[in-house]
């Protein structure tokens, strides 16, 4: 029952951009994967959405500065179980050409648990989708096992 | 609804692209008083780079913001090369140039189309923006990415433009050219855009003087400021093209303002590929950085990018600073702002073109 | 009055300018700077591609039993600048135009160029040296290619043997080489 | 044009300063940029108001060590003045302890979030500012991050850095290359 | 009894309840499809609406700690029902003349705006400043676009009815057309056909008039909160709502029916309905941005209701 509940599930991903101080490359790319026609995610069932309170797939990008760590977690906490994180390009793994600056938090994972990671700086959107693609996987995985509810 | 209440615009919002903090003081639909917070996106770049090397800031610059990605880096090379007297060879010049033009046309399409999206008028903004795929296609197919070209170094340019790709370059120069006349035509008439855009953050020529604005802002006001006039670098003065101005400072002919731009920057990019000479397109081997000061300044897509580089003959700099368009102009917000409509506010901010990476570093 | 109409009416007799991805490959640009691929066989561990490297991407460390050098290219540090690339004196480093790199989260260390360089080895006492690939020495055309093979000393020593009749300036030539 | 404004910010330092306290320097392009050195930081609130009467604007203010690892005490704020084209650029040296410099953005509506930014990133006092708030760096950090630079070394191996590639190095699996070996 | 068995089944299954559902989504479904094609985009599959609730039901419900918990709840679930009611009193021609005696103007001019109340209450359930902004962008909007309506109403009722028979009923109405031709095409009633044409996009939050839940300003305003399944609910409501306001204005406008089978019947009528929904939605939304509050005020006030106006005051003349 949870496995053909998951495929259906997964076919209505909404998606969230949440920018933890990027250089807002990633952003741009995001919202042009998001958005127009030629890459289309409508047609996976992708909505791009304004409240953090109807995502599913959160897209991550920048390499999460001091001021606004507080802030971006406490968005992500608003987010509803169950969700999926992106990591879009390499900031939020490793801080990327910001690594080891004092206002940087670097390892995002300490806070967040980083589902899928998009390497690029920034990925091209193809490279996104296929990111989506894999957080699509992750999800209905969770979603077999059952595993929907805040852990 | 008389009563004052606080709006808290940010720092994660999704009209702005990047977190901003805005305290917006609004009384029923108008706003009375707005208060700004910044540093969310504040890396501290600058301690970086006078922690890295003269080759790594060539990419570390590249990163300050990526909608400009290309400006910060050729003034940080031009810094350098006027620190320790490089010539840089004119087929060089003409490719950091052609790549200054090509992000400066994807920028502003950026711009007037996110203008669109805050205005609800989703398919004009699609539109606008997959115009901008045309560039797009261009940085990808020619320097290897859709952001971060990646198209410069210290003396020179890490790319050359072959006949293949400067045949490409001219197609799509070509498929561009009458979309972006026919964009222009929309935003001209469209009679939802000049409702709402028009008389909207009205920023005067006195203000914009007083407030020292820069870039597309100030033009729009009528400064004729522009730095590839104004201080020539590269091979602009040879190029023919003319300082886009306008007098009525609101939204609405800052983003005719960029349309033109985008316009004159597709001429500029012809007459580059036809007269751009044969030649070497970097210098050889690694240049030494002596010790001393140096300025350069360019126009980035958004206005002013000056940088100020200080070596003290390491292989770091001693100081590396920088200063972006978006830093002047956001004070001027708060005259743009002053008793507009809660709806105009996104519309207001997203016409100076914020670039908050930039201004935080 | 409205122009956007007769946009609209285009859009929809041009049909959609969706591409087909990812239910088809994308297109890629032959110039896309993709993940960086390191070759073993052209490397001299010059670390000049480290030096370049603003994400510090690079890191290169002396196996236990000092055979040679572990090279990590670590994708998930890498900012894709190709500046490496373009300062690689050999070419071993070179952007490919490969860009699937979306992977899950629980390999984000194993998303990584991995090679071991081993060290030369000099030809007459067996000293280490730094690598001298083959394709590197035919590269150089070097006139005395197996002085090239040498560890400074023996080269030292092998120059003196035959420096009674040596021309001063064939000799500048050549310990460029090393 | 270039000429006049130089003229006219040459002027403007001269008469306060005397004669070659401005030193002009091109680029390949022909533009100029002037150099002055100031030692004396009282100077600079005399200075301030005769370029803003000449019209220039303020570029932007860069603070730094004199040492960038502080082995040698001293800091100097360069001010960069833009006049129609032409750079004049006012180093002030701020050797006391702790450092203070007046503030200009009496003059200069613009220096306000200069001066904050270099209050924050080099702990410099601005004396009369008329909002001295944090502006970038959160107030968990210490003011003053630039004024005390760590070391590249250091730096290099950075505490997360080094953490996260002893994970790769240790590896999640192991390279193509051992395995091979065995 | 069997009177009881037949409102049972109108509530529940059909043309209110699970018929007015599969409708609505599927209606969604198309607009969503089309207004994709309109920007050169291939459109998520027609089925997406129903996808996109099956996966909110699946999801975590938050509540905000601030917000007041029963009004938070109750919005959606009232608002959902209130809509469903609705659509099983709406007739449809030569298929179901609405619950008799029941299917009146005046009973739907009370049961219109509960959508618009349920956004309200939200908005100010949430207790965050966005909502309480979509609120009040709500409720002026909805006094604007109420007044047009209204006007309209009346418009056809003295239309059908002649002058002082108020034909309050919509039962009376569309009796009107059967035996004397739809009003669509009666010149007297134009104006209030394009009043009621810029009604539907103002009610339904489109295009000019997406003003109470405009993403960029108010960040969907009342739902910024919502999630799970009580954003399924309003999404749900919404889609209902299209069904049934798109369902008033083939009522009023055109009702009649294509035959006598009952299967044609219905077929004709939800192409009706979806034609004007290509028109006053879809195309609307795809080429139009959105106003300022003030300025959706002034369209209504200044052109819908004097539209509307006129066609009242012909309507009564010529009689």
């Amino acid at each position: 029952m949870f496995k053909s509940l998951g495929s259906l599930v997964t076919r209505s991903p909404w998606i969230y951009r949440l920018n933890a101080g990027s250089c807002n490359g990633c952003d741009v790319e995001m919202a042009t994967t998001a958005l127009i026609p030629r890459y289309d995610v409508e047609r996976l069932g992708c909505k791009y959405c304004g409240s953090p309170r109807h995502a599913d797939i959160v897209l991550i990008s920048g390499p999460l500065t001091l001021r606004v760590r507080d802030k971006v977690l406490r968005v992500f906490d608003e987010i509803p179980h169950p969700k999926v994180t992106v990591a879009v390009g390499v900031c939020p793994v490793t801080g990327g050409a910001f690594r080891d600056s004092y206002t940087c938090d670097t390892a995002l994972d300490q806070y967040i648990n980083l589902d899928v990671i998009v390497p690029g700086c920034p990925p091209r959107p193809q490279a996104i989708i296929e990111g989506i693609a894999k957080a699509l996987e992750v999800w209905k995985e969770r979603m077999e096992e059952g595993a929907c509810s805040r852990s | 609804m008389s009563s004052t209440y606080t709006l808290p615009v940010g720092p994660l919002h999704v009209a702005l692209e990047e977190p901003m903090y805005f305290d917006v003081k609004v009384e029923g639909e108008t706003v009375r008083a707005v208060e700004l917070a910044a540093g969310h996106v504040h890396r501290g770049m600058e301690a970086l780079a006078m922690n890295r090397n003269w080759f790594q800031n060539i990419t570390l610059t590249e990163r300050v913001c990526s909608l400009c990605s290309n400006s910060h880096p050729a003034t940080y090379c031009m810094a350098l090369e006027n620190l320790a007297g490089i010539v840089v060879p004119e087929r060089a010049q003409y490719l950091r140039v052609i790549a200054d033009e090509v992000k400066r046309i994807a920028s502003h399409l950026f711009n007037v189309g996110i203008m669109a999206h805050l205005v609800g008028f989703d398919s004009l903004f699609m539109h606008a923006m997959e115009i901008r795929e045309i560039m797009q296609d261009v940085k990808e197919g020619v320097y290897g990415n859709r952001m971060n070209l990646g198209a410069l170094t210290i003396g020179g340019c890490r790319y050359d433009i072959d006949e293949e790709s400067k045949g490409f370059m001219l197609d799509q120069l070509n498929k561009l050219k009458p979309l972006v006349a026919e964009l222009h035509n929309v935003y001209d008439t469209d009679p939802l855009i000049k409702t709402r855009t028009q008389g909207i953050g009205v920023l005067p020529l006195d203000k914009a003087i007083e407030y020292e604005v820069v870039g597309p802002v100030a033009r729009a006001s009528g400064v004729n400021y522009d730095v590839r006039r104004k201080v020539p670098y590269a091979v602009y003065p040879e190029l023919d093209f003319e300082v886009q101005t306008d007098t009525a400072g609101d939204v609405h002919s800052r983003a005719m303002l960029r349309i033109r731009e985008a316009v004159e920057s597709v001429s500029i990019l012809e007459q580059c590929l036809e007269r751009m000479p044969e030649g070497p397109n970097q210098l050889p081997g690694f240049v030494p950085i002596p010790k001393g000061e140096a300025i350069a300044r360019s126009e980035a897509p958004r206005g002013e990018v000056f940088y100020y580089v200080r070596s003290d003959g390491t292989d770091m700099p001693q100081r590396l600073k920088w200063r972006v368009p978006t830093y002047m102009n956001w004070e001027a917000l708060q005259v743009m702002m002053a008793g507009c409509q809660v709806a105009d506010i996104p519309l207001i901010v997203n016409s100076i073109d914020p670039c908050i990476s930039c201004t935080e570093r | 009055m409205l122009p956007f109409l007769k946009i609209m009416v285009k859009n929809l007799l041009a049909g959609p300018s969706t591409e087909a991805f990812p239910f088809a490959p994308a297109h890629t640009p032959a110039r896309f700077r993709g993940k960086a691929n390191h070759d073993k066989n052209k490397c001299i561990l010059c670390g000049i591609c480290r030096h370049v490297c603003a994400a510090g991407a690079i890191q290169m460390r002396v196996v236990e039993d000092g055979s040679g050098v572990e090279y990590v290219l670590w994708h998930n540090s890498c900012v894709f600048c190709g500046l490496c690339a373009h300062y690689c004196p050999t070419k071993a480093l070179t952007m490919t135009d490969d860009w699937h790199l979306a992977h899950r989260g629980e390999d984000r260390f194993a998303v990584r160029e991995d090679s071991f360089v081993r060290y030369g080895q000099c030809s007459t006492c067996g000293a280490r040296i730094q690598p001298r690939p083959a394709v590197i020495v035919e590269a150089l055309g070097t006139r005395y290619p197996d002085r090239f093979m040498m560890c400074p000393s023996c080269k030292r020593e092998s120059l003196a043997k035959r420096s009674v009749p040596a021309k001063p300036d064939m000799e500048t030539s050549e310990t460029s080489d090393e | 044009m270039n000429e006049i404004a130089q003229k006219i910010l040459t002027d403007a330092v001269t008469t306060l300063l005397g004669e070659d306290s401005v030193h002009w320097t091109k680029d390949l392009k022909n533009n100029s940029y002037g150099w002055v050195k100031l030692c004396e930081h009282g100077a600079l609130e005399l200075l301030a108001p005769r370029l803003a009467a000449a019209r220039a604007r303020l570029l932007t203010i860069t603070a730094y060590r004199t040492d960038k690892y502080a082995r040698v005490e001293g800091r100097e704020i360069a001010y960069h003045f833009d006049l129609d084209g032409v750079v004049l650029t006012v180093s002030v040296c701020v050797d006391e302890d702790p450092p203070r410099v007046p503030s200009i953005s009496r003059w200069f509506r613009n220096a306000d979030w200069n001066e904050r930014e270099f209050m924050e990133l080099y702990g410099i006092i601005v004396e009369n500012h008329p909002n001295p708030r944090r502006l970038f760096i959160d107030k968990d950090l210490d003011s003053g991050q630039l004024d005390k630079l760590i070391p590249l070394s250091t730096m290099m191996n950075g505490a997360s850095t080094k953490t996260l590639w002893e994970k790769v190095f240790s590896g999640m699996d192991m390279p193509k290359w051992a395995k091979e070996a065995k | 009894m069997s009177n009881i068995l037949e409102a049972t089944f109108a509530l529940l299954i059909f043309p209110g309840g699970a018929a007015a559902l599969a409708l609505g989504l599927f209606l969604k479904g198309i607009d969503r499809r089309v207004a994709a094609r309109l920007q050169r985009r291939v459109g998520p599959p027609l089925i997406q609406p129903a996808l996109d609730i099956l996966k909110l039901c699946t999801k975590e419900t938050l509540i905000p700690t601030t917000a007041n918990e029963a009004a938070f709840i109750l919005a959606p679930v009232l608002g959902l029902a209130g809509v469903l009611v609705t659509a099983a009193l709406m007739p449809i021609g030569g298929v179901w003349s609405g619950v008799t005696g029941l299917g009146d103007l005046l009973l739907l001019l009370y049961l219109l705006p509960i959508p618009a109340m349920a956004f309200m209450v939200a908005g100010s359930a949430s207790s965050s400043p966005y909502g309480a902004l979509g609120f009040s962008r709500e409720m002026a909007i909805m006094f604007a676009y109420e007044m047009p309506l209204i006007a309209a109403f009346l418009a056809c009722g003295a239309r059908a009815g002649g002058v002082g028979e108020a034909a309050m009923s919509l039962q009376t109405i569309m009796n009107y057309q059967y035996a004397n031709g739809p009003l669509l095409f009666d010149p007297v009633m134009l104006p209030a056909l394009a009043a009621m044409i810029i009604f539907i996009p103002g009610t339904m939050s489109v295009g000019l008039f997406d003003i109470p839940e405009a993403e960029p300003e108010v960040i969907e305003g009342p739902l910024l909160e919502y999630s799970g399944p009580l954003l399924a609910a309003f999404n749900l409501m919404s889609a209902v709502k299209l069904v049934i306001v798109l369902e008033l204005v083939v009522a009023l406008f055109w009702p009649n029916p294509l035959g006598s089978s009952v299967i044609v019947n219905l077929i004709w009528h939800v192409a009706k309905c979806l034609i004007l929904m290509l028109v006053t939605v879809t195309c609307f939304r795809v080429s139009t941005g959105r106003l300022r509050l003030e300025q959706g005020f002034t369209v209504f006030v200044k052109y819908a209701a004097p539209l509307a106006l006129v066609s009242l005051g012909l309507a009564s003349i010529l009689r």
